[in-house]
């Protein structure tokens, strides 16, 4: 029944591991500082990237011998819940799930590996590519000579990254390259999105690029580090979706109409009770999800349990923006309020790897799979 | 002497309990659709009774199993897994528990052992036509005549008043209390007497579990009177406690959904997509609502004691289940609105019985407005 | 804009038709007797089809040359919204949309015609057929030597009718055939609906049967004769609806609980907005369809038209009898209000010729194929 | 001599005004996606002031087009099917249908020929921070000193009131009234002086179109009270009424819908059924919307008085609205919280500023939670 159900030596450690992220972002301005960062033009701030880094948050993942902390995904969830309570833009999630999870699979001992750890350095990750509707398409990008040839879509953090992980096509199936920002024939159109960060397309044209990995064990490996982001997207939209319902509550225990508070209203009052409910339910499931992926080895398995996880978290976090905005009034449309930043960040995350209907398509697949199987 | 189940490990006493259920409960009786009467359930009481698993939450010494809570979870976990019927189990589960309270020595001695025979078997008598969602709003009296309460008004939702010997019931017994939770007592009276007149209520869908029972200067001795006389809301309050995670229990819904599965899988109803989504949208309600579950479930287990958000659990798998139910009537096509068993492979699956069986859920226990409403101000802190 | 925007002459004689029907249906007890008719087994009341057949309730879409009111489906649906005010169990939409539906496209001189518009007898249509796996399936009953072989399925008032149309396939195509019943070989299998109605499978083994039309007519008959029966189910469920919303209305208005009536809990007063807009919108959208049906020869609109109508109806009666049966509480459950006897019938109407996600692909469909066209 | 409109049948009236909008609106100015500044505008409200049609509901003595209830629904609904801007039309809508009721000969005289020809532009005063859904509420003071009255206070949610020359604005003139919809009066004031300072409020999504407007002992003669001193909120309210079936009008979510369809299909998003039932379902809701919508239109072109029922109108479709542009981020899969417009085929389609414009509409106008009290109280009859 309780298959999360952890020693309780392990709870301990990912309750401080909360607690000391907590304070990290608090002392640094909590939403404050990520409104400022989005004023002064999106992207991130390179010192709280370092104390990241100096809190090991980046390593969570990762194992000890790599200079990691060696927790699982059920740490790294803690720690992109903090990060969502926070709506702080840096590239948390990218960087343990994407980046440090196709390194640590695929090339434990590259020199990036400890960079990326330790704050050094913030990598993006190119793998999936547009096609001529708009949508997602096969990939088309190549890799050969030592050069890149091609484009890639939805590449979070372009306009920032020192550096882009690249899945290309080599002559030998699947290649993991290492492309620098600003190298030849390199071109980066960042698009802007809601909450103010940048997504990128680019195109190579003979890029440079250093190639890290080949074979069909780069398509597992992204397989499986898309399944842990997707799976701590869905986390940082956990901790988005509680923090815009205390920002909510509060709201609605202050805010007068009628000489009493607007919370004193019956249909406010359940209003709230059911995004508090919605609330619980992901934060529980989508728990529950990553610690089971923690213990699971079986890549289908863990796709699924990740589907599950971001079908939950986009549907919660969806509704609960929504009606957050609603319950505010007026001032939930305006920018001056930090509900609207939630709401921004929200649609980012929900539309990042798939939202929740995309997801229950997913799940029911595997799902269907599993059982056959 | 008695085992001391508490010291097992979980494991071990898990597989004990299953062992006994798979082994011994009756194969016809495993997910009965619906409340038997004692006759059809006496001989695996008396299997229970033997074995002395009538009561697992009472303490040993009044012949219970005197189980914590952890335990008392893997039982109920196990009992719903296997598909075992809870008996009769209003005397196990709320008279009992209420004399061991608040009961004198003589009373103990009295009931608890007839109670776990099942020579008594009890009703509930608390709600009324005019006292639901507002339970305290009740106005049965009960009077005292020499060595008698005088018993005169009216229950309703009695469940299974009909086949009961007796009834525990809240009556008022201070008419001019100051509020209208003060002045209620907790009473147990015999149902075999003439001034009690039993009618079964119809439901929607034909069934007749749930009664009327009236009282016409129907008697019980003064002795009957459990706790202090004008206490009987606190006492009925303190009953609710543990109760309260296993109403948000998955495991309706859990049962339902794996018959929606099989339902639409024989039917070919998974071969469209949106019935798909809505299947999985469902099926994600459940599996996220049980890691709540699981949550509220390890807090009791590590001996902590349940806030007011445990009722959360209470209205999402009520509402989840009723969309369960209403998604097999989807998946029955133009069979939707056809009464009794549908035929899908050997098996057949009465879907409408499900879709009525879910209805109640989210209006009995606390209605989910009521239970909104608690949680509103208990855990949201929200004034008015 | 307003399309269907009648003369005023013709919103005047609806207007008055919808009174004498109602007016009608309550002197004869209105929901009681129904619901007396279920009590004794299902079934309805032949004094009853005597009266409505006087006031000229089935041949209401019958041209006036046959003996009908020579009216439109707007005028059939003023009728079924009625006859679903009081869950009236007698076959009215059966008999205007389906048995009529099909004699007056295909033999209008047929004898039946004048009986059916007049009362004297009442037909079930068979028409659809069971697949092995209890859904529908392709037709394979056969008509040949003037026998019918094979079975039908979900065949309304099967154990009532005193006969029974059949669609079959003839030796060179499609037939429409007239059994009687109790005819030899055939056997009526009735299954106990909802509220208390049968519905029967039919089996024929060598069943004497009247040849009444043949050819590719009967499929397009059959196919118009069904959006009209779905259309007219469509006004049936709104009728229902609406007044399932009054009887909870009133409910709500004097049951008091926290000495106060329900009704006067916000969060009760907004489920019955939302009740109330829904039935409001159910009526309109369907009065629209059926209007625009009534002006529309080209049989595929009109199955769409059909499909938007039912699919509405059926969306509103579930929200609105289910919530219903919330807002009676307790009561609500049991037999004794009469609220449970419309959540009841529409669980039945509902199922029957398709359900609103059902109706949402057919429309869906046809929106696609005209588009395209 | 000015045409009588109201003699021409609806299907010429209809014509010329189809014809009239086709041949002279400009093309760049075809559904706007924000609310433009005057200047933007000016040479299209040149030419309406020239044809005479600035103001279409007001009576022709005033130099409006006179036109009757059902004109006037033709004339706004060709309006919004060739998606011309209403431009600037708070003068139009709110102030000169005031003053013709209200004001004085010299008001008439003096204010309506400048609202025709937009030599002043107005705004409206009405909300106020802690008086929004309790509009009554407000606190902005209006004192008699001398000749004028002196404004202090802070009025919020002023849209456009940083390309406004004159502001309408509800005040409080007696702040001893027992109840707080009494001794509240209108008044017209200039903004251009020093006690007016206006800022513009960002919305999340990066608009400007509303804002604060922030009185420190502003003037405005006393002649500009309209109406009598204290009866303002009755005013008001007056003018509501026609609004009311405008705010409920199926153009938005129809305008929507067929954005969400092209772009939909460009993408390939009707590729999945579960989107299919989902876009069938909006378009339904819209579909049916809009026969409700006929159902009352069709009340007041026989020039019957809507009631309050109307509201449901308003209720559904700002809704609908909302589930409308929420499937545009949807079929936009991972372009979903991309800012400006996705390429689809030869036409960029924003999907993001579809949903920001959908969201107000629930809030603003009455939220639907006020409209839905309203409806619950004086149509469905429900007490307290």
């Amino acid at each position: 029944m309780t298959q999360t159900e952890l020693p309780t030596s392990d709870q301990e450690d990912l309750r401080l591991l909360r607690e000391s992220a907590r304070t990290l972002f608090e002392r640094a301005g909590g939403s404050g500082r990520s409104r400022k960062l989005r004023d002064s033009g999106g992207g991130w701030d390179a010192d709280m990237i370092h104390e990241l880094a100096e809190a090991g948050v980046f390593g969570v993942t990762v194992p000890e011998e790599n200079g990691g902390l060696g927790m699982g995904l059920a740490a790294g969830g803690v720690i992109a819940e903090e990060v969502g309570r926070v709506i702080a833009p840096e590239p948390v999630v990218v960087t343990v799930g994407l980046s440090l999870g196709l390194l640590r699979r695929l090339c434990p001992d590259h020199a990036k590996m400890e960079q990326l750890v330790g704050g050094e350095t913030v990598l993006a990750v190119a793998w999936q590519e547009r096609g001529p509707n708009g949508g997602p398409a096969e990939a088309s990008c190549r890799y050969a000579d030592g050069k890149l040839t091609g484009g890639k879509a939805w590449v979070v953090g372009a306009s920032s990254a020192q550096g882009f992980l690249v899945v290309a096509q080599g002559d030998a199936g699947p290649v993991l390259v290492l492309a620098q920002a600003g190298a030849d024939g390199l071109s980066v159109d960042a698009r802007r999105q809601a909450d103010g960060s940048a997504m990128g397309e680019l195109s190579f044209s003979g890029t440079p690029a250093e190639q890290l990995a080949s074979g069909d064990t780069v398509q597992d490996a992204l397989a499986d580090a898309v399944s842990d982001t997707t799976a701590l997207a869905a986390a940082e939209l956990v901790g988005l979706s509680a923090r815009a319902f205390e920002i909510t509550l509060e709201y609605i225990k202050t805010r007068e109409q009628f000489d009493k508070p607007i919370g004193s209203f019956q249909v406010i009052q359940h209003r709230a009770v059911d995004l508090n409910v919605m609330c619980e339910v992901a934060q529980s499931g989508v728990r529950e999800a990553l610690g089971l992926m923690d213990g699971e080895a079986d890549p289908k398995v863990r796709a699924r349990l990740a589907s599950r996880a971001k079908a939950r978290a986009v549907t919660a976090a969806k509704k609960i923006t929504r009606d957050a905005i609603q319950l505010h009034g007026a001032v939930g449309y305006t920018d001056e309020f930090d509900i609207g930043l939630y709401l921004n960040r929200a649609l980012v995350l929900s539309a990042w790897l798939g939202d929740d209907a995309y997801h229950r398509r997913l799940w029911f697949m595997a799902r269907e799979a599993e059982g056959a199987a | 002497m008695m085992t001391d189940w508490n010291a097992m490990s979980d494991a071990d006493f898990r597989k004990e309990v299953r062992g006994f259920f798979e082994a011994e409960y009756p194969e016809e009786l495993r997910n009965l659709p619906h409340r038997p009467k004692f006759a059809e359930i006496a001989h695996w009481h008396r299997k229970l009774h033997a074995k002395g698993w009538v009561a697992p939450a009472w303490p040993a010494e009044y012949g219970g199993m005197g189980l914590n809570a952890a335990k008392l979870l893997i039982f109920y976990e196990e009992q719903q897994r296997w598909g075992v019927n809870r008996g009769r189990d209003m005397g196990v589960q709320m008279v009992g528990p209420l004399i061991i309270k608040f009961g004198t020595q003589e009373q103990k001695d009295y009931w608890l052992p007839r109670i776990l025979s099942c020579e008594d078997i009890w009703c509930q008598g608390y709600s009324e036509p005019g006292a639901g969602s507002d339970l305290a709003n009740l106005r049965t009296r009960a009077e005292i005549d020499g060595d008698d309460f005088v018993i005169n008004g009216q229950k309703i939702w009695t469940t299974m008043a009909h086949d009961a010997t007796h009834i525990f019931m809240l009556v008022r017994t201070d008419p001019d209390a100051p509020k209208k939770q003060q002045g209620i007592s907790f009473l147990l009276a015999p149902m075999d007497q003439s001034g009690v007149e039993v009618r079964t209520i119809t439901t929607l869908s034909g069934e007749t579990e749930f009664c009327e029972v009236f009282f016409d200067n129907a008697r019980t001795p003064r002795e009957n009177l459990v706790g202090e006389l004008n206490k009987g809301w606190t006492m009925a309050k303190a009953l609710l406690s543990f109760e309260r995670i296993f109403i948000g229990s998955p495991s309706l819904a859990q049962n339902a959904l794996g018959q929606l599965e099989s339902f639409a899988r024989g039917r070919g109803a998974f071969d469209d997509p949106v019935f798909r989504d809505r299947f999985a949208q469902a099926a994600l309600d459940v599996e996220d609502h049980a890691a709540l579950y699981a949550r509220f479930a390890d807090q009791l287990k590590r001996g902590e004691t349940l806030g007011a958000d445990v009722s959360m659990l209470k209205i999402w798998v009520t509402e989840c289940f009723q969309r369960i139910t209403e998604l097999m009537i989807e998946a029955a096509g133009p069979d939707g609105g056809t009464i009794g068993p549908l035929q899908v492979g050997n098996v057949g699956v009465d879907v409408l019985s499900s879709f009525y069986k879910a209805r109640p859920g989210t209006i009995y226990g606390g209605s989910n407005e009521i239970q909104r409403n608690i949680l509103s101000k208990a855990v949201l802190g929200l004034p008015g």
